[in-house]
């Protein structure tokens, strides 16, 4: 698809997503434009004091909802901080996405519940939980798959590239699905490497293939290979989707000191949203009436965002003890009971 | 029903046991598979359980560890080892920031029992890194169980239980007292995994050790026996939590304590221990908790090792040192 | 010749004068350049000294540590810095087994003059890895200085002194006080790194604390002094070495001692000390040292930190317990 | 060169090597039998108690001696444990070639005397010191290289692929030399890499050049390229030179266990050693006379090898507490003196 909206003729790709029907675009759309609001809405929570950081996902929607709505149910998803629009595809409730940024848990969801761990702040560990997770799926016989998501400064990572050896020397049903955003908090992706990032897995016995991140239907396609390899026994696939971090790296950050506002402007020209509506004006598809409704369910997503954000409640102090172990420990209930003692006595 | 194994061949009794009680065990390496690793604990394995079971994996600990994370994801307890206990810190990363807190981190939902086997100590004449004592790094993470044995019968019933356990456990295997024969019940229910024992009683001085320093501690108590001093010898096991019940005990028998390791003594778990029964045991206490311990230096070339390591001789001194006999301190000025 | 500056700031400016001074300085790092890292430490030193010195680097810690031991055998002054505490794991194996070991390997050939700034501890409310406190996993280890600072004076010459060093070191940086202002004088020649600073002095009980927890003891001292109890405050600076004369004259005067930390309890920095200065000072002693410390948990989430945290109230009972005043222990019953 | 000892027509690498003179090629043949012979020594030591370990290098000596012998003083080599050949050529001292495995000392040699670096035994982690040693190297603008070498199996760790990373970003004049002798102790090459390992490093951005490991004049052809490439300004480059472990991992270990008879014959066709000979007699260099000076050298330095090695003398005891810090550090000087304090109360 051009930037404009056009689509191009490719015959591997274009029968991967030949079934995809007019009420399933629309659907897509609809999450495009709902996560970016829940993005922009999260951003503004952040900016009224009631979460602590935001890792806005602007211009990565198309990435990031086109690959997970290929998904199954039983697939696994192991993810970084920015892929909220992943979460909310796998169905994670709108107030877990946010428990994390809040401060009132560790964790914003049961990760079984949704099919998605709990995303990796350390950069790249989650590629090794992915291929661990893609080998039990292996031995258990079943065809599932696991999608580890990371970004293009993470490919420096040791772990990332030992992940890539496991996988490959295990031929696992793991996807590699990584978003180059062109921007590691302030280092430009060309700093993390010299080639193409998809240039680096064949090196390791790993197929992969470039696409355009913002490009909806381009990241599906390329999604669905990769999954349809995983699920017959072919083993990892490596995605690179090439796209653009518009925001800043998150809340906390000025990207006006590393960026160079000639480029923003380039790669707002190339929005994944305006794109994906633009086609879909091209097929008449997308009417004045949807783009309305869409924008309702927008609006009243954020609204329930926002209310569930504000609604969760703090956390007991005797919990900061809780699920350390699995099972009984001597030192640490100990230490929990004189702090309960400690907490009576100073009237808390 | 026993029989009379080396302390590695009870290990790897145990690993058959918990292969075959529970499908869900996968063991990972390096030469685990049909080398049956270098110190041969888990040879036979793969022959037995198959490849699939006993892996072979790529030259790369953070990867077996993130992997192993990955396989307990889907509902497998892997054991993994590390091949000597220098090679764990490439993987140090996943085991402090990923196994130790994913319970923590999901608030519950997900479990890690992973069990990590590492040959460590030293007194084998190893190069270097071959010879680390670096139980203290896990102990001072809170997530982790760390376990260490110094009996075949425990090896076997210790390791089996760590497997069998829900949460991480780090299993700290003496190398040097891999050879060391005794009898092995399999069926045999000893003290829980957390526990400590007391295996020599006395009246004097409680002298706590655990994996390869338990072996020089009877020594120490029958040397001592002979000079008139009563030692109380504690097999520790158990090094996160530590069975603090059975040591203080015995301190407010004793009065004194002495806490050999060969791991450095700088911040290293005799650090722990002497604080938390200073803590507990004050009014108890005839004399401070004296440490014995690796000097805090780099595990040094073979030939100096045997300085390195505490021995019967610097045990018997500290010894002294708690009795308030003369001890080579004595004439000492800082 | 002074001029008031955040503790940030002074770092920035120490880190300034390193590299006036000194051609083998380099800097490396994530977002150091352009951006000026991210608590704006580094800010500016990238334009005024080059991309050549102020080096921005991929994003692989071990890959940070392990180029800069190249560069240290080439005769550079490396300084590294870890863009938060928690990310320092990933290095950990070049740390402890290279950084740390090589100049003993060498025996003495090759140095390590590597500095490794850690900003480090919580109450900022940040995410998961952003609030930890891992000193006492580096000042086990034999071959590493340890240091940390608490005013914008000490983060100035510390670091610089740091620097210079022909150890590696690291330089851990209290973040929750980067935004503490105070005078800074270049020119200024105080302590050297490895000595412990007595703050405020006094004569019930010893108060050692360190980076953050400084300020907090200070607010105790104060706030005790009200009580009728006497404080002495000593800011450790160095915690490895640790500087135990200094801590040995305080409580041989006092004959109590308390120790804070951020860290967890659990072989955290407080039992070396607590159990050192049994050791030494045991008949001074009028009650066992006590530490208040983080919980052994996994730090929590932000809404939980206040709890995790020693803060006044904490410090405050735990003085109450070596005075043998009515804590929150009286009570308690295990 | 075929494994008789015949040469192939390279028009690429043949012009690298063009000026080696027939003395030359005599003693680099006086190499190969003189480390060989070392290396058998030192074996034989082993077995007879007066070394704890010794990694064999048989079979590698072509891979070894031929890389090393294109560096100058002013380079630096980053090695793994059994590049003991390499450290011959570097000029280490042959009784310093012991003192690790006799255990006397945790270094052989000065790094400085000799240009090469303490081995290092955690697998990779010289690659990562290797990179940082070129980018000084850089820095200083001089022309001087260093070199990586490591195994096929460290090729798995994340810090040989950051090293790659590290080393590609900053184009530095290092080379990453891999000695692929199709083990890992008992792991075949293909369960840490289904690619040539070459393969690996062109997707980091890194040329790199597959040899036959045990032909010792394509080694020095290739690493010649590559030193060529490092001092211009070219950036790094990756060489797989593909040879053979034709004993065990160390001394302790029992290949039996896990190698094939029939392959082991087969690689043993191909001795690097037997196949160089070959050549030379083919060309008329090698008479009988010149054999036999060089076995009565390889025998003298074998002599003087074993006489160095009995005569290494224990450290005194306190030397235990030396070298850990290169500054005054008040807790070990004090743990130094109470031992000192306790070794003369127990008269040692
Ligand atoms: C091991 C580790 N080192 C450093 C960081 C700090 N950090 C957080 S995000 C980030 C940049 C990540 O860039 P990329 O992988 O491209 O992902 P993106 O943020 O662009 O989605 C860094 C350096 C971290 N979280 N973990
Ligand atoms: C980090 C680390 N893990 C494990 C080991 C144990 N070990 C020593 S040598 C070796 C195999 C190395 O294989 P390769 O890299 O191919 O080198 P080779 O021995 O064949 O020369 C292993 C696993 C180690 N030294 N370091
Ligand atoms: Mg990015
Ligand atoms: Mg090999």
């Amino acid at each position: 698809m051009t930037p404009q909206g056009v689509r191009v003729r490719d015959d591997t790709f274009d029968p991967l997503i030949a079934d995809v029907s007019p009420e399933q675009l629309l659907q897509l759309h609809e999450d495009l434009v709902v996560v970016r609001r829940i993005d922009t809405e999260a951003t503004a929570l952040q900016r009224q004091g009631e979460l602590g950081l935001w890792p806005p996902l602007l211009g990565q929607e198309a990435a990031q909802v086109g690959s997970a709505r290929q998904l199954r149910s039983d697939d696994f998803v192991f993810s970084s901080y920015r892929e909220n629009a992943v979460a909310y595809c796998r169905g994670v409730q709108l107030e877990d996405l946010v428990r994390v940024w809040r401060g009132t848990a560790s964790s914003g969801w049961n990760p079984f519940d949704v099919g998605m761990a709990t995303p990796a702040v350390i950069i790249g560990a989650q590629t090794l939980h992915a291929t661990g997770y893609a080998l039990g799926c292996k031995k258990d016989g079943v065809d599932s798959v696991a999608v580890a998501y990371f970004g293009d400064g993470a490919t420096s990572q040791g772990d990332v590239n030992e992940a890539m050896v496991f996988a490959a020397s295990f031929q696992v049903p793991v996807i590699f699905f990584c978003q180059n955003n062109q921007w590691a908090i302030s280092e430009p992706v060309g700093l993390q490497a010299r080639r193409p990032i998809a240039d680096r897995a064949p090196g390791f016995g790993i197929p992969s293939i470039r696409v355009d991140g913002n490009d909806l239907l381009a990241v599906m396609a390329a999604t669905r290979s990769a999954i349809e390899r995983a699920r017959t026994g072919g083993g990892p696939t490596f995605i690179e989707a090439v796209t653009y971090r518009m925001g800043p790296h998150t809340t906390s950050d000025d990207p006006s000191r590393y960026t160079d506002p000639a480029v923003q402007a380039e790669w707002a020209a190339k929005d994944p949203i305006l794109r994906f509506e633009a086609y879909l004006e091209g097929l008449g598809f997308l009417t004045e009436e949807r783009r309305a409704a869409v924008a309702a369910t927008a609006d009243d997503v954020a609204r329930r965002f926002r209310a569930g954000c504000l609604g969760l409640e703090n956390p007991e102090p005797l919990t900061v003890f809780d699920h350390v172990y699995a099972t009984p420990n001597s030192w640490l209930d100990r230490q929990k009971s004189q702090y309960a003692s400690y907490l009576e006595m100073y009237g808390e | 029903m026993s029989e009379k194994l080396t302390l590695a061949k009870a290990i790897g009794s145990g690993l058959r046991r918990a292969l075959e009680d529970d499908p869900s065990v996968v063991l990972l390496g390096e030469d685990i598979g049909k080398l049956g690793g270098v110190f041969r604990v888990t040879d036979g394995l793969q022959q037995r359980f198959g490849a699939d079971r006993v892996m072979d994996t790529p030259l790369a600990e953070a990867g077996i560890l993130g992997t192993a994370v990955g396989l307990a994801f889907r509902g497998y307890r892997p054991v993994c080892e590390i091949q000597f206990d220098g090679f764990i810190y490439p993987a140090f990363d996943q085991i402090v920031a990923q196994v130790a807190k994913l319970h923590y981190r999901t608030g519950g939902a997900v479990r890690m029992p992973i069990t990590i086997r590492v040959p460590y100590g030293g007194g084998i004449g190893a190069v270097e890194h071959h010879s680390e004592s670096p139980e203290a790094y896990f102990t001072h993470t809170s997530g982790l169980r760390v376990v260490t044995c110094s009996t075949p019968q425990d090896a076997h019933s210790m390791i089996r239980e760590a497997i069998a356990c829900d949460d991480p456990v780090l299993f700290f295997e003496p190398k040097r007292r891999y050879w060391t024969a005794g009898e092995v019940d399999e069926e045999f229910v000893g003290l829980p995994m957390e526990r400590a024992r007391v295996v020599v009683e006395g009246s004097d001085v409680t002298l706590v050790a655990y994996g390869p320093l338990v072996a020089t501690a009877l020594d120490v108590a029958a040397a001592a026996a002979e000079d008139g001093v009563s030692i109380e010898v504690i097999d520790l096991r158990s090094l996160s939590p530590v069975d603090f019940g059975t040591v203080e005990e015995s301190v407010r028998k004793t009065g004194r304590l002495v806490v050999a390791h060969e791991a450095q003594q700088f911040g290293g778990l005799g650090a722990e221990i002497a604080a938390t029964v200073t803590e507990r045991c004050f009014v108890y206490l005839e004399a401070a908790p004296a440490r014995v311990t690796g000097f805090d230096v780099p595990y040094p070339p073979a030939k100096l090792e045997e300085h390195f390591l505490p021995d019967l001789d610097r045990i018997l001194d500290a010894v002294d040192r708690v009795m308030g006999r003369e001890n080579s301190l004595t004439g000492w000025r800082a």
